[in-house]
């Protein structure tokens, strides 16, 4: 097993080294010294998939990209390989053409993004009074007006509980708790005739995601209409119940 | 009287450095001494003298920084007129978001999602013109409503309301992509 | 060559001002014309140069500041050692381009040309202050917009957004069915 992974590390560091399918294309079009104009349909896509498979033999992750790439890569090799039916009546998009395309595009794109990176390299160097560097500052996180960003907003957001700093190890927790999550548990603890509060559903010493989170669906539950809110005094808990809406909406 | 390379380097120092830098910080970036270094410092003063440029290097508050001369105060306050003074606190920040995205709410419905007292929050967004009382919950004590003014909108460069993301699109922004949570799974898989 | 009073107004301007000043705004606290304040900058930047100072006026974001020279890069970042931000990577350049070449556009629209999911680099240039939300399409599920920042066109030394270099044929492309290549082919396989 030691030597498969060190073998095939080489495969492996490529498929890394990619931006993506199209990289990878525009890679081997370079290799093998292909016209982008005068794609050799067949012989490109054999050369894609050993990539692919490769990667997959070593039981690597590859992109969901990669795989389409792969399915019309593979589709487009076939279908070359095809006679021809000239009188077909049916005008079909030739994928070749819409392939160029995109290579083109991106080929263009990624000519600027290393224009940019020139850019970056030089002015990296330069020092402008003062602007710029305040934002390095450790104790600048808090706003300059007219400074603030949206996300600025939104990292306040979430961080809307008190206590301790999230450690990076304890973000993992967000893939435990999407949104979508939460309007499924929700749609048990808010069953119909039910009140419930919003510290009941968020629970004891909850985590701070998880108070974001629940708070996030709950504001959306409200856009699309499906529950309701009440506070019986001031002070009181706010407490939420089900309109009908949501049965039939959803 | 021409500026050698150690009072350039100094000049640039001074001058990138948002704080004051003291003789000892200038001698450990240059890898030159203290004699070298307060030579340096004359030159580049003299120079911007003779020439008459209105910097100079003057000490402050431990160290050395550039300023501009004195006479052209009254030419450089016309930059800081009409600024709006002060920083958003933390507080006020998470008060405002959830403002943001719960508008028309109450003091009560803040407080029990940020957990915490928001009157002091409430009451520096409302003087920055922030947010603003548009009416009152019809429940008993019928408590007043804040929502969000057109300032707010200015300060975080919204044209619109609804260009406040989306549920979906707060998590698109704020989560991680699946490979960045495979590197910190790996990663911390050997911390453990 | 002798500073009169409206460069040294002018440098002492550029110095203090957070943001980069543009020339109106430079006619307006001076009271001069453009003509004359144009002639004060020559006159400060060859003093500058003359004198062997290590900083200049440049026209960067719509405006002037004043900028130390590339030499001197290493010396000064020894301050901002572990709190300068490293550089792109490729993935955050390459959608930094398109974002640039084709605003306001969606990440939909960045991630058919990139061909990958660009949640994380668009995030990265978000935190870094590259691009901001600058509104949503008016389609189905009226997704998010994204613009270049003021910090874009200084993080990559330019004036304004018209001085990014010409790409003629991204419109073209960007604008062009695949049908229509197919016909460019014609003509333009000689070109590799």
């Amino acid at each position: 097993m030691k030597e498969m992974t060190a073998s095939g590390n080489s495969y492996r560091i490529e498929l890394d080294a990619f931006e993506g399918p199209l990289d990878l294309l525009l890679y081997l079009l370079r290799r093998d010294e292909i016209d982008i104009y005068d794609i050799p349909v067949a012989h490109v896509a054999d050369q894609f998939l050993i990539y692919i498979r490769r990667a997959r033999e070593l039981d690597l992750d590859v992109a969901s990209e990669y795989l389409v790439m792969a399915a019309t890569l593979t589709k487009m090799k076939s279908k070359a390989l095809l006679p021809k039916h000239a009188n077909s009546g049916e005008e079909e998009v030739d994928p070749g053409a819409e392939l160029r395309r995109q290579l083109v595009l991106y080929r263009t794109f990624r000519l600027i993004a290393e224009e940019l990176q020139k850019s970056e390299e030089t002015w990296t160097e330069i020092y402008t009074s003062p602007g710029e560097r305040e934002r390095w500052t450790s104790d600048s996180l808090e706003i300059e007006p007219g400074q603030a960003s949206l996300l600025d907003l939104l990292e306040a957001l979430s961080s809307l509980s008190e206590g301790e700093p999230e450690l990076p190890s304890q973000r993992i927790q967000r893939t435990e708790l999407t949104i979508s999550e939460c309007i499924g548990s929700l749609e048990h603890k808010i069953a119909p005739g039910i009140t419930i509060s919003f510290k009941d559903i968020i629970g004891p010493e909850p985590a701070r995601l998880r108070i974001v989170s629940y708070f996030i669906t709950i504001l959306e539950l409200m856009r699309r209409g499906w529950i309701n809110c009440h506070q019986a005094y001031p002070f009181s808990e706010i407490e939420l119940q089900r309109t009908e809406r949501w049965s039939v909406d959803s | 009287m021409i500026l050698d390379r150690l009072a350039r380097e100094v000049e640039a120092l001074i001058f990138a450095s948002e704080k004051p830098l003291s003789i000892q910080q200038l001698c450990e970036y240059t890898g030159s001494g203290e004699d070298s270094i307060h030579q340096a410092l004359d030159r580049l003063n003299r120079s911007f003298l003779d020439h008459q440029h209105c910097l100079t290097i003057i000490e402050i508050a431990g160290g050395f920084r550039i300023a501009t001369d004195r006479e052209f105060g009254d030419v450089v306050s016309q930059l800081f007129e009409g600024r709006k003074p002060g920083k958003l606190s933390r507080a006020a920040l998470e008060t405002m978001a959830v403002i943001a995205y719960s508008q028309p709410c109450t003091r009560i419905a803040i407080e029990s999602i940020r957990g915490v007292n928001c009157d002091s929050a409430i009451r520096t967004l409302l003087e920055r013109d922030m947010i603003k009382i548009s009416g009152r919950m019809e429940t008993p004590g019928r408590p007043l409503l804040y929502s969000t003014t057109m300032a707010f909108l200015e300060y975080f460069g919204l044209s619109n309301l609804d260009h406040l993301p989306r549920f979906d699109e707060i998590e698109e922004l704020l989560g991680m992509s699946s490979s960045e949570l495979e590197e910190r799974d790996l990663f911390g898989a050997g911390e453990e």
